[in-house]
């Protein structure tokens, strides 16, 4: 059953326990949305039929606890696990109430075991926490009777908050998932042709007449974008618009812009020559 | 100094930090030149004074601090000015599993389940929320679990000074059976 | 009502209000059932009092309206008080890059940068500062950026014995999905 959404109120509450069953359907329906777990089920029975909650009539309230979860199932309300552990609990206890006592044990004196007892624990201990709630309940009721400074207007623009480790746990997560967000943008983005590659390749050259060629592989968001980027510039190699070299064993990979055209050879003669010069030094095509 | 000159300073202080219980630790530390018996006698003696005045105002000792708030008699004519709703409610379930928590702490949520009857990860949910609990690291058993205690929030807003003032569980026991 | 019995209810209502003046004609208008002149006389009793009391308090007529605030030759003090920083208080974006440095220690910068998606470096600042977070030594990748961890002071402070007692995201489901 799902926990009480609605505000408690200490009216209501003896409304819950007061109010016989026998109305209408609706009627039903409230009250048994209202039974916050088998523990508060049991005591509303106790004490509608008014028996001691030390010497449970076992039969009797089983049978009215069966009805219940009957009745809960029959209105739709889902019963949840812990209501059938509980009808479990009350069949076995009412079983070893049956059992004839042992007569050695009783004639030596000994402690009989009273079936209910684990119960009778639990339930009283129930009672206690609910009136430990009902005790928070009117405290913090008079509390909110009373007021302080409120923070003035400027503090509380950059203000700041007493965090746990729950705190950071939840900042941490927002964190990850903004990072995940981001990062499936930026492959939707990505997702590039051979020919879009190819044109930012030429783009690129144009700019930049010699290009690392591992920065080049390195600008690859996804490992799909790293093949395109190699497969663009074995193209470029394959139609001699570029030459690849390496000054030194294990060095850095350069890829040189060939500029057949003789218009833009002239063009460019000027600064072109030296740099072609240095590189070409060690040719490694 | 005499208390009746380190009074106007202690009161000025509480008075400039609004909201927030201060510890008599930080209030004594702004005086370090003075003994701490003398701050605390000062303390005293300006709760005292307030008392007496019966005024709007009172000093009072909340979460391990001092802080002044107004007298609860005063609320309606303070809420009519503000225009201001009391604070929402908690749900029936939230307050048991914030009693549990309370008086059991620090408690893991299987204790909690054990003791309520009923699984209460959702009120948990709410009280983090709110921070009206706070984790406490995690039990040595099986598992590991988180434990969870309740905060200063919690004191403050239920009016707590700490957690000794909080009722026996075992004096409920009375209301129970009666 | 008595002129005394009006004092406590106006201390209230200036008192819990925040710190704009407020004018006569508001305090009036709470009181709708007194006399104006009743009104008026309570204020102004009420501020000969403080002014008898010489506390740390006076209420002042100001910008049109009336006012609490803290005596000037107390103004030291406060300053003093404010500058005292022990709390683990924070601003949400250092909470957030505290929170990634917390579950991913030890991290560089440009590692939270790059979770982040904003520069972190103020907010590193302010965690430095507070000694939330200590320098854990230089991460051996080009550029040699410095990695950071949490301090003993950070699980003082959130008050926790080791970096496993944090919750991690199957405390944060158990409590979500039930």
């Amino acid at each position: 059953m799902s926990e009480r959404k609605e505000p408690i109120d200490t009216a209501a509450d003896t409304a819950v326990a007061e109010a016989p069953p026998e109305g209408g359907r609706g009627d039903y329906r409230v009250h048994l949305d209202a039974f916050d777990g088998p523990l508060d089920l049991l005591l509303y029975l106790i004490r509608k039929e008014e028996v001691s909650i030390y010497d449970i009539p076992i039969a009797r309230i089983t049978q009215q606890y069966l009805e219940y979860l009957r009745l809960m199932e029959e209105l739709d309300i889902a019963v949840a696990g812990e209501f059938l552990v509980m009808a479990a609990t009350l069949i076995h206890i009412k079983t070893k109430m049956l059992l004839p006592r042992d007569p050695f044990a009783e004639a030596e004196g000994e402690e009989i075991d009273d079936p209910r007892q684990e119960l009778v624990d639990r339930l009283l201990e129930h009672q206690r926490y609910r009136t430990a709630a009902d005790f928070l309940y009117q405290r913090r009721i008079l509390e909110g009777e009373v007021f302080t400074r409120p923070v003035p207007e400027d503090e509380k623009s950059n203000a700041e908050v007493s965090a746990g480790v729950f705190d950071l746990l939840t900042a941490f997560r927002d964190a990850m998932l903004r990072a995940q967000a981001l990062a499936e943008i930026e492959i939707a983005r990505d997702e590039v042709t051979l020919s879009q590659k190819l044109d930012e390749v030429r783009a690129l050259l144009e700019l930049n007449p010699t290009i690392n060629v591992r920065d080049l592989f390195e600008r690859a968001g996804s490992r799909r974008e790293l093949v395109i980027t190699f497969l663009a510039v074995l193209e470029l190699v394959k139609e001699l618009k570029v030459r690849i070299h390496q000054s030194e064993a294990f060095g850095e990979i350069e890829m040189t812009r060939r500029d057949p055209e003789p218009e833009s050879l002239e063009a460019t003669s000027d600064d072109e020559p030296s740099m072609n010069e240095q590189n070409g030094a060690n040719p490694n095509e | 100094m005499t208390v009746d000159e380190l009074k106007p300073i202690i009161e000025a202080i509480l008075f400039a930090t609004a909201d927030e219980p201060i510890p008599f630790k930080r209030i004594a530390e702004i005086l370090p030149e003075e003994p701490e018996a003398a701050v605390r006698e000062a303390l005293e003696a300006l709760s005292v004074d307030y008392d007496a005045r019966a005024g709007g105002i009172e000093l009072r000792q909340i979460a391990g601090g001092y802080r002044f708030s107004t007298r609860a008699e005063y609320s309606e004519y303070i809420r009519r000015f503000r225009k201001q709703q009391p604070s929402a409610k908690l749900s029936m379930a939230a307050l048991e599993t914030l009693a549990v928590i309370a008086y059991k702490q620090p408690v893991t949520i299987p204790e909690i389940l054990e003791i309520r009857g009923v699984s209460s990860s959702s009120a948990i949910k709410t009280l983090l929320d709110k921070r009206l609990i706070v984790a406490k690291g995690r039990k040595k058993v099986v598992g590991r679990p988180m434990m969870y205690g309740t905060s200063k929030e919690f004191l403050i807003q239920f009016g707590i000074n700490d957690l000794t003032e909080l009722p026996n569980l075992e004096d409920f026991e009375d209301l129970v059976t009666s």
